[in-house]
């Protein structure tokens, strides 16, 4: 239990960012079908904003929190542009804008990569996030509960958002089934912008998380893109419940196999689990049953 | 051809929780046109989906001596269970001929199949005469007319030797013209077929029909020939309830 | 057409291709009976061509891919040696123009790369390379067409060509300094943490036996990839194992993870100090506070302090595009564009073998940044000194530590009598 | 979409035959023939998944696992050749005295070598294939699945350094089943089998294009559950042309091997999965001759616009991954076909809008 428990909470923390970086891809791909791989780099520019912000707000105790909205609203712009500039025009060919945004990934890596010093920039943890949270008998990393927190609550500002807010409603109306959406007076275009917006922007949140665990550079984006579509596809298209639960159960496999085993096999493992798990539920863990013949 | 009728029985089809169709049984036999009507939501797709194995059904639906339900799609249709689809599905980018190859084509052998199509065969060249698409042997299905679309699907389940066929909304969008020509087209095929139209057209019907059953929320309301049919009084006060959709007809896939 | 003439014209055309294939076969070359004739280096003739006023030079580094944060650096720094030179008058009177090719972080390309700038380019030698990958793409064709490849980065030793020298440390001048450390600060318990490639595991195998002779116990041994940032549960394993220092090998992006992770652990160094192989002034940045008080083992640190260093920093930070730090593995790249023109100046050509006989005479020196090195004419690595620094709050280093004189390479470990001898003798086999 | 003129294919593979196979090796440098090989083998492993997305609709973006098979195959024949009796120097220094592991020693023989080259994606691709097909796995799932396998064989490679070679590979390969490859002659050798390899697969898509199964591909991939009903399992279609296309892989990957001379997870991952597809969307996917023509392109892209402008290159590369996917879905080799539809249209009236058509496919 010594070991178990701090890997639990380590494989949750590790969950937790994986949601973030999942929770914008679920939401554009259960709505539009569109699967973005340019989604790796919103979060590196996340992680950049971070950093930029670093440079403005020198306390790192202060610039964080800061440079969590700010990281939102930047990487959702990128995405808002992406959408108006090249997805817009490529609604149902989904397999297009796979490739098409693969385009996009490298050209906005290679910025990054001529833009900032080639070795990655700082981004200076908050002194509140220092140490460990001594309970229970555990110590736990501040910065790992942090994390969790961080996932939390935009899951929670989300499902609220879906919920409550008749933008949410339409946006879950779009998804549940766009002819009809549409029919029903709801401008699904502006409904896409705004999805494609948000979930791009909890990707910029995911980045600045990101940049608290390692380094932020050029290449940070593509360690987590794969993973976080396997959590998608695990969890259902457009099932936020099954999404949590799917990121939570990689991340604490990653956590557990690499303890168990070695760092590599860890990935090897916890990817060749998602694939056997969509073997037996190609549709995810949850899904609505529907009649049509797509 | 075949003796052999369709008997569905007792059929239930549940969606997560909602129960589309339930209890439901009927049958049909070579030399009718039998036609499964109802207002928006009495589950007559559904009913079709649940023999051809699209949904998941309990209950029965016998083909001969051969039970359906349960088997892969592709399986039931090798027993010689063929359907169209409300919205005309064929091969848009495939011609005309490449379409009814196709669908002619699956007693080929391996062999047979990776090596390049030589002549026409001569069921697909009856097919064509039957639904008068010969003249459009080599036009790229996407470009024929909506109509003549579902003629295709006709002409690809006659090539493919369906002993069942299951028509979903044949007619819908269709011209006045071109409404006759299919009741003339389906009544010719029934003569040794079993044929099973799903339909909103009343005047479609009444012309074409052998015998109806009228299904009302997932239930048989009604059964018997158009006469009787239109004499029950139960069928009156539901297709009173909604007279526009008997009227306007329109094809709507979400309904459950 | 009938059916029988179709399939008898696709069966021609195959017919045709098998035909060609057995041609090609039969037709060809040597085989591996008759070595004497093509089974050496077929040193085609040169096209080298020095008769006009300059000397074609190839540097090789990645720009793109994932290698280009690290390789970027040693290319400018190689731009500026080279303009170095060109201002002093060039090598043997000869201006430098070099041609930059981009590796793009992938190793068949490097090797193409590297033909092609032997080949069509007609350089007279070639500098660059980062990982082991690259470098051991790149030998068999500098072999293969008899060129010169300048290697500038800290490596897993046990290799030499006649075709490569290597300007950075050989595990005798980086790891084995960093355990005689160890082995002074009474070190009893060690944990080696690494990336999952060549260099770290075999860094690892050589720390474990050298290791055994110091007496010092290996705690644990944790590898994660490259392209992976998250060790908090390798990290985890540390603080259970308790060790008294961790050896670090990791390359890349991949340290900043681990040392916010060693850091969120509550381990610091003045409980539990790490050393680095692959962090230098450069990567320490990124890794914030978090990295202070940590040591690391090169050969050169930009905090050394000798005449010709002041000089290269002040170079480099006038430089355009510079990154406004030096680090060690840019410093072997200055070197080896210097060491190569003592070696053309010495030969008085630029021929490959007049060089290598030159370098045979092992007279060759450079004054350094680091101090002033010697070529060991016969394993082709230069000897260096060793230090350790550590890390302070301006992510600078503090020399803490430094061998008593420079150290002479031995990438085989001949003078290690703890090196199980018939390991080197089957991996001198092995490279033939 | 269909060939009106199928000979008019069959002598363009005549025409790139010779180009290729007599033209090619008279007039290049043995350097840019090297290269030219090595765009063969990426051609090769195109023409596969040309196939298996342009005309199957499986978007295969882990085609380096099956490059990896035939690729580490055949390394690891090439390095028992070149290491003779010794165990390969690699694997002597983490454990000196441990044998050659068990999977390498099939590999000294010839036969079983070549017969692993073929089978091994066969069987891999026929496994995964029946296991994703007939779960109905496809679109963007079967494409994310494929490459996370793709990456998770590149880390397995990478972290046996000293079963595999890890993240160095295997290269430094001084014979090729006798032949030594420091010989031109034998350069050129090889070069002309890669060719030839490579007009011997054009030859089986051209075949497999203009049969039966080739209609019923495309039937499958614009409409699957119309298959279904037509009797057919869509599932075992898919399979025949996923295990093709691993299959093309698997050769291009043998034979990029002696020609350049190393192999590397670097290989086989992601990024080099997706390259794979850059000349197949280019040059066009549902083409006979798009996928080949598109991945030489980009290998020569990648070798002489890289060299140029190395920065330069990766925006070139990203740019025409957005402009031909968004602009011109079916690549260059649509671009005539193109021509002639507006200049038709210009003379009569405007034809018929293939994307209505398109947008009513999408549901049925």
């Amino acid at each position: 239990m010594d070991v178990l428990i701090p890997q639990l909470l380590n494989g949750s923390a590790q969950g937790a960012l994986l949601l973030l970086a999942a929770l914008g891809l679920s939401l554009t791909f259960g709505q539009m079908g569109v699967i973005n791989m340019a989604h790796g780099e919103f979060l590196m520019i996340g992680a950049f904003t971070a950093y930029l912000v670093q440079r403005v707000i020198d306390s790192s105790d202060v610039s964080i929190p800061v440079a969590l909205p700010v990281a939102f609203v930047v990487a959702g712009l990128f995405g808002l542009l992406l959408e108006v500039a090249i997805i817009r025009w490529m609604y149902r060919r989904p397999l297009d804008t796979l490739l098409c945004t693969v385009g996009v990934s490298l050209i906005l890596q290679q910025a990054a990569l001529q833009i900032f010093p080639s070795q990655g920039v700082p981004v200076e943890k908050p002194h509140w996030l220092d140490g460990q949270l001594n309970s229970f008998g555990y110590n736990w990393p501040l910065r790992q509960l942090f994390t969790i927190l961080l996932a939390a609550f935009c899951v929670a500002t989300l499902a609220a958002w879906l919920k409550y807010t008749s933008f949410g409603r339409r946006i879950r109306a779009t998804v549940h089934n766009r002819d009809l959406a549409e029919t029903s007076g709801i401008s699904t275009r502006t409904v896409d912008r705004i999805t494609f917006f948000v979930g791009s922007g909890l990707a910029g949140v995911a980045g600045v998380a990101a940049s608290l665990i390692g380094g932020t550079n050029s290449q940070m984006g593509t360690q987590y893109i794969i993973a976080a579509f396997l959590v998608v596809a695990a969890g259902g298209i457009g099932q936020l419940k099954g999404t949590i639960i799917a990121a939570w159960a990689v991340g604490v496999a990653l956590s557990c196999f690499a303890y168990w085993t070695t760092g590599s096999l860890a990935q090897v493992l916890a990817f060749i689990l998602v694939i056997v798990f969509l073997q037996l539920r190609p549709q995810g863990l949850f899904t609505v049953r529907t009649r049509s013949l797509a | 051809m075949t003796d052999a009728s369709l008997v569905v029985t007792n059929l239930r089809v549940e969606f997560s929780g909602f129960v589309a169709v339930s209890g439901v049984s009927f049958d049909a036999h070579p030399g009718e046109v039998r036609f499964l009507i109802g207002p928006n939501g009495a589950g007559k797709t559904t009913c079709i989906d649940a023999i051809t194995g699209l949904v998941r059904a309990t209950g029965s639906a016998r083909l001969g001596e051969k039970e359906l339900l349960g088997q892969q799609v592709h399986r039931i249709v090798r027993l010689g269970v063929g359907r169209t689809f409300q919205t005309a599905s064929v091969f848009e980018e495939l011609t005309v001929l490449q379409n009814l190859d196709i669908a002619a084509g699956r007693h080929r052998t391996p062999a047979s199949l990776l090596r390049a199509r030589r002549g026409t065969d001569a069921s697909i060249e009856q097919a064509l005469e039957e639904t008068g698409l010969t003249g459009e042997l080599a036009t790229p299905a996407g470009i024929l007319s909506h109509g003549q679309k579902q003629w295709l699907e006709i002409a690809m389940l006659l090539v493919q030797d369906a002993k069942v066929l299951l028509l979903d909304e044949p007619v819908a969008g269709m011209s006045h013209d071109e409404r006759a020509a299919t009741g003339d087209l389906v009544q010719r095929i029934a003569a040794k077929r079993i044929v099973l139209v799903v339909e909103h057209d009343m005047d479609f019907m009444r012309r074409f029909a052998t015998r109806v059953t009228v299904l009302h929320q997932g239930k048989v309301l009604s059964q018997g020939t158009v006469a009787e049919v239109q004499a029950d009084p139960q069928v009156q006060e539901v297709y009173l309830g909604t007279a526009d959709a008997i009227a306007v007809g329109t094809p709507n896939r979400t309904e459950v | 057409m009938s059916t029988t003439s179709k399939r008898r014209r696709a069966l021609v055309a195959t017919g045709a291709i098998a035909t060609t294939i057995t041609l090609a076969l039969a037709g060809c070359g040597a085989r591996a009976g008759d070595d004497t004739s093509g089974g050496g280096p077929t040193a085609a003739a040169s096209c080298v061509d020095t008769s006009g006023s300059t000397v074609k030079l190839g540097f090789l580094n990645s720009l793109t891919g994932g290698m280009a944060i690290s390789e970027k650096t040693v290319s400018n720094v190689l731009h500026m040696a080279a303009d170095e030179i060109n201002a002093g008058g060039g090598i043997l009177g000869k201006k430098i123009e070099y041609v930059q090719e981009d590796g793009a972080t992938d190793w068949p390309t490097f090797a193409e790369k590297t033909e092609k700038l032997l080949t069509q380019d007609c350089v007279a030698a070639i500098f660059g390379g980062w990982t082991s990958s690259s470098r051991k793409a790149v030998k068999p064709v500098v072999e293969k067409l008899n060129g010169l490849f300048f290697y500038p980065v800290q490596y897993e030793g046990l290799e030499s060509s006649p075709n490569i020298y290597y300007t950075g440390a050989t595990t005798n001048q980086q790891i084995i300094p960093a355990m005689d450390f160890l082995a002074s600060k009474g070190v009893k318990k060690l944990f080696l943490a690494g990336s999952d490639y060549v260099f770290p595991r075999t860094a690892n195998a050589i720390i474990k036996l050298y290791a055994a002779k110091l007496g010092i116990q290996i705690v644990g041994e944790e590898y994660v990839p490259l392209d992976k940032d998250d060790w908090t549960s390798q990290v985890a394993k540390i603080v259970a194992a308790k060790p008294d220092f961790v050896f670090n090998t990791i390359n890349g992006s991949s340290n900043v993870g681990f040392i916010k992770a060693y850091y969120d652990a509550g381990l610091t160094p003045a409980k539990t100090p790490i050393i680095s192989v692959s962090i230098a002034e450069e990567e320490a940045p990124a890794m914030g506070h978090e990295v202070t008080g940590n040591y690391a083992s090169w050969n050169y640190f930009q905090s050394l302090k000798t005449p010709t260093n002041s000089k290269f920093i002040q170079s480099w930070k006038a430089y355009p595009n510079s990154s406004g730090v030096t680090s060690d593995p840019m410093e072997a790249a200055y070197i080896s564009l210097y060491l190569y023109k003592s070696l053309v100046e010495a030969a008085g050509s630029f021929d490959v073998d007049a060089v290598n006989a030159a370098a045979k005479k092992n007279t060759i020196t450079f004054d350094a940044p680091e101090g002033k090195v010697t070529l060991d004419g016969k394993n082709h690595h230069i000897s260096k000194p060793g230090h350790i620094g550590r890390i302070n709050a301006d992510n600078q280093f503090d020399i803490v530590w430094a061998s008593d004189a420079f150290i002479k390479p031995d990438p085989y470990l001949e003078g290690y009598d703890w090196f199980p001898a018939d390991i080197r003798k089957q991996l001198v086999g092995a490279a033939g | 979409m269909t060939k009106p003129k199928p000979w008019l294919s069959l002598s363009g593979i005549g025409v790139f035959a010779v180009l290729l196979l007599a033209v090619a090796p008279l007039v290049l440098t043995d350097h840019w023939l090297n290269n030219l090989g090595k765009y063969c083998c990426w051609a090769i492993a195109a023409v596969g998944i040309g196939l298996a997305w342009g005309r199957g609709g499986m978007l295969v973006m882990g085609q380096g696992v099956f490059f990896a098979l035939g690729a580490y195959s055949m390394a690891m024949h090439l390095t028992l050749e070149t290491a003779g009796d010794r165990v390969p120097g690699f694997m002597v220094l983490y454990d000196p005295l441990a044998p050659l592991p068990a999977f390498w020693e099939p590999f000294r023989s010839t036969a079983f070598t070549l017969l692993a080259i073929v089978l091994l994606p066969v069987v891999l691709a026929g496994v995964l294939g029946y296991a994703l097909f007939k779960r109905g796995v496809k679109g963007a799932y079967f494409a994310i699945l494929s490459q996370a396998l793709a990456v998770a064989l590149a880390t397995l490679i990478s972290s046996t350094i000293r079963e595999t070679g890890g993240d160095t590979g295997l290269s430094d390969f001084k014979y090729f089943f006798g032949f030594v490859l420091n010989d031109p002659a034998n350069k050129v050798m090889v070069y002309l089998i890669a060719a030839a390899l490579l007009v011997m697969c054009l030859l089986a898509v051209w075949q497999l294009y203009r049969s039966r199964f080739g209609e019923l591909l495309v039937a499958t991939r614009d409409a699957e559950e119309r298959v279904r009903f037509l009797g057919y399992d869509p599932a075992n279609v898919k399979l025949v042309a996923f295990v093709f296309s691993a299959l093309m892989a698997s050769i291009g990957g043998a034979m990029f091997v002696p020609i350049v001379g190393i192999i590397t997870p670097a290989e086989i991952g992601a990024a080099a999965s997706i390259l794979m597809i850059a000349g197949v969307a280019f040059g066009g996917r549902a083409s006979l001759f798009g996928p080949a023509l598109g991945a030489m392109a980009v290998g020569w892209g990648q070798s002489s616009l890289g060299s140029t402008w190395p920065e330069s290159w990766t925006y070139i590369l990203g740019l025409l991954f957005i402009v031909v996917i968004l602009f011109l879905p079916n690549g260059l080799s649509s671009l005539p076909a193109r021509f002639a539809r507006t200049r038709r249209s210009a003379a009569q009236q405007p034809a018929p809008a293939i994307a209505t058509a398109e947008l009513e496919g999408v549901r049925s």
